[in-house]
């Protein structure tokens, strides 16, 4: 671990995000306040966003920042608002079955981690093959210098037209569960973003 | 190469006052600490970018610590409107008012 | 196996995360505290993604531009997890509006928004409607 | 030494000192934040972070990359924590204030928890009366400017 700090600095920076995240991450399992716990969600979106900046993910960061850390944290406060402030203890057996159900899983993925490829690794069979022809390929076909946005937007047009189709969905949804126009305006609207 | 590992030590001295930041927001006896607390956490987070961003020599970083800078304000403002009465309750109470009024048609 | 366990690192922390998703997802009563866990175990598996896409001392996917007349030799991430990513984190907010309206919604109709009062109202529901 | 290295090494000496006062303020205001007593006195150290230690951060990395598109994206991104960060903070405070949170009146707070009750104890009685007639002055429809007169 410490040739690969000296060879890669920034992971050190990447160690104190993971801490972070961890605390959030048990901070909001065990506050009852719902207040603390949407903006502590919030927090977790804004340090995975780090995290997925500093794994060179720019663009995901960049979405993650303005979705994940922006909008979901409006939802959840506007839905936190018209419902409950806090939430109520819940019974022993209930944390106990559920903290058994997460233990089995976490041992189980624990158990597949060795047949996973090595962090970094250039050769592992996820970044071996399409990844690389779309590295390739951009310049001639498409001429954008942003790989993610040339796959997003053209290689995989269709599929980003699919998500536009998920989500007008999605604000249907919404809209005939809380009953736009005919009801006065609430503030749960902006659920169709 | 001394510049890059001052530059890290300011990255982590960035993300130590992040964890401060953090417990604050843990521990935060009133609404309007967590709400000081996320904000201040947020404005360090664009800090943490911006640094990283000089000492990997990639500027788009940067660009993603500017959104955070308009998204972090946007945020802070959008969360303290919902809390501009004086208190939470009569919030609820004008809004649950109002739907008693414009619901009536529903059932 | 220390080898092992360093250069996988990253992914035990992401699967902690994950199972503190999963956790919140089933013990907490609270129907909204429900849907943060999912957000939480939603955000560990785009991390998850995103690290394996990470290749050591890579760039970001960004060509270098005007695009340079020799083939550059430039190391990059891989581009595909994030743009699955990118729609994932889309869709992810989709579906959360979908859960918060029915939420809101769960909390018109009964009053309340704990599965077991829910459950409560639903069973005197049923005994009165079979009483009558 | 030619003179370019020279340049380069005087404008690095220059940047960490910015950076090392930045981190300076940094550190202090987290700290602040963290130990002082009440929201209005934490608003402060918040203040100071948000504001001198990010400016100065952001100046000394702008003396490190030299002419260049990411120094204008610093200066845009500096300028952008300048302008919103007080704004966010005084809304923070005013939102509070609305709310009729109420300052720590006590002028100190000492740690140990026995010191603190006798001074409790010893102040309880002589400030009884003033917070009293303040409260019912509350009650009696005023709080918001009553709240500013004691906070000043």
């Amino acid at each position: 671990m410490i040739d690969m700090i000296v060879t890669d600095p920034t992971l050190l920076i990447e160690y104190t995000l993971m801490a972070m995240l961890l605390a959030v991450g048990v901070a909001i399992v065990r506050l009852r306040d719902l207040f603390a716990v949407v903006m502590l969600l919030g927090v977790y979106s804004l340090l995975s966003a780090a995290w997925f900046v500093s794994l060179d993910a720019l663009d995901v960061g960049f979405t993650e920042a303005a979705v994940g850390a922006g909008i979901s944290t409006l939802l959840l406060l506007a839905a936190m608002l018209l419902t409950a402030r806090s939430a109520e203890p819940v019974s022993a057996i209930r944390h106990w079955s559920a903290f058994a159900v997460a233990l089995a899983g976490g041992a189980a993925l624990f158990y597949a981690i060795g047949d996973m490829p090595a962090f970094g690794d250039p050769d592992a069979p996820a970044n071996a093959y399409v990844g690389l022809q779309y590295l390739e390929r951009t310049q001639a076909d498409i001429g954008v210098p942003n790989v993610v946005t040339a796959v997003l937007a053209s290689y995989r047009g269709f599929d980003t037209l699919g998500e536009v189709v998920v989500i007008f969905a999605a604000g249907l949804g919404v809209m005939l569960l809380l009953g736009m126009g005919g009801r006065k305006p609430r503030k749960d609207g902006e659920g169709e973003e | 190469m001394i510049m890059l590992w001052i530059n890290m030590a300011v990255a982590l001295a960035v993300a130590v006052a992040m964890a401060l930041m953090l417990s604050r927001l843990f521990a935060g006896p009133t609404l309007y600490d967590r709400v000081l607390a996320t904000n201040s956490f947020g404005t360090k987070t664009i800090l943490l970018l911006l640094v990283y961003g000089v000492l990997t020599g990639e500027s788009a970083v940067t660009d993603i610590a500017l959104l955070y800078a308009l998204i972090n304000f946007v945020a802070t403002i959008a969360i303290l409107k919902f809390f501009r009465y004086r208190s939470l309750e009569i919030a609820l109470a004008q809004m649950s008012l109002r739907r008693a009024i414009g619901g009536g048609d529903d059932e | 196996m220390v080898e092992l366990i360093a250069e996988r690192f990253a992914y035990g922390v992401i699967i902690i995360l994950m199972m503190t998703g999963l956790y919140a997802v089933v013990a907490s009563a609270n129907l909204v505290k429900r849907m943060v866990g999912l957000g939480l175990f939603q955000t560990s598996v785009f991390l998850l993604y995103i690290t394996i896409s990470k290749v050591l001392g890579g760039a970001p996917p960004i060509l270098e531009y005007p695009f340079p007349a020799t083939p550059d030799e430039t190391v990059y991430s891989n581009p595909l997890p994030h743009v699955l990513i990118l729609t994932a984190i889309v869709v992810g907010v989709a579906t959360l509006a979908v859960g918060l309206a029915l939420v809101v919604r769960i909390r018109e109709a009964y009053g309340t928004i704990e599965d077991g009062a829910i459950n409560e109202a639903d069973y005197a529901l049923d005994t009165e409607r079979a009483g009558r | 030494m030619t003179p370019d290295a020279l340049l380069s090494l005087a404008l690095n000496a220059v940047s960490v000192a910015l950076l090392a006062a930045g981190v300076v303020f940094v550190l202090a205001g987290a700290i602040g934040v963290l130990r002082l007593p009440d929201f209005y006195t934490r608003l402060h150290a918040a203040g100071v972070t948000d504001t001198l230690g990010a400016e100065l951060i952001v100046i000394g990395l702008m003396f490190q990359t030299g002419w260049s598109l990411a120094t204008a994206k610093l200066a845009l991104a500096g300028f952008l924590i300048f302008l919103t960060s007080p704004t966010a903070t005084h809304a923070v405070a005013n939102a509070a204030h609305r709310a009729g949170l109420k300052p720590l009146l006590s002028r100190h707070q000492p740690a140990h928890p026995r010191l603190r009750a006798e001074l409790e104890a010893a102040k309880k009685s002589e400030a009884e009366n003033t917070i009293e007639a303040i409260e019912t002055a509350d009650k009696a429809g005023k709080p918001v400017r009553t709240g500013k007169g004691r906070a000043s």
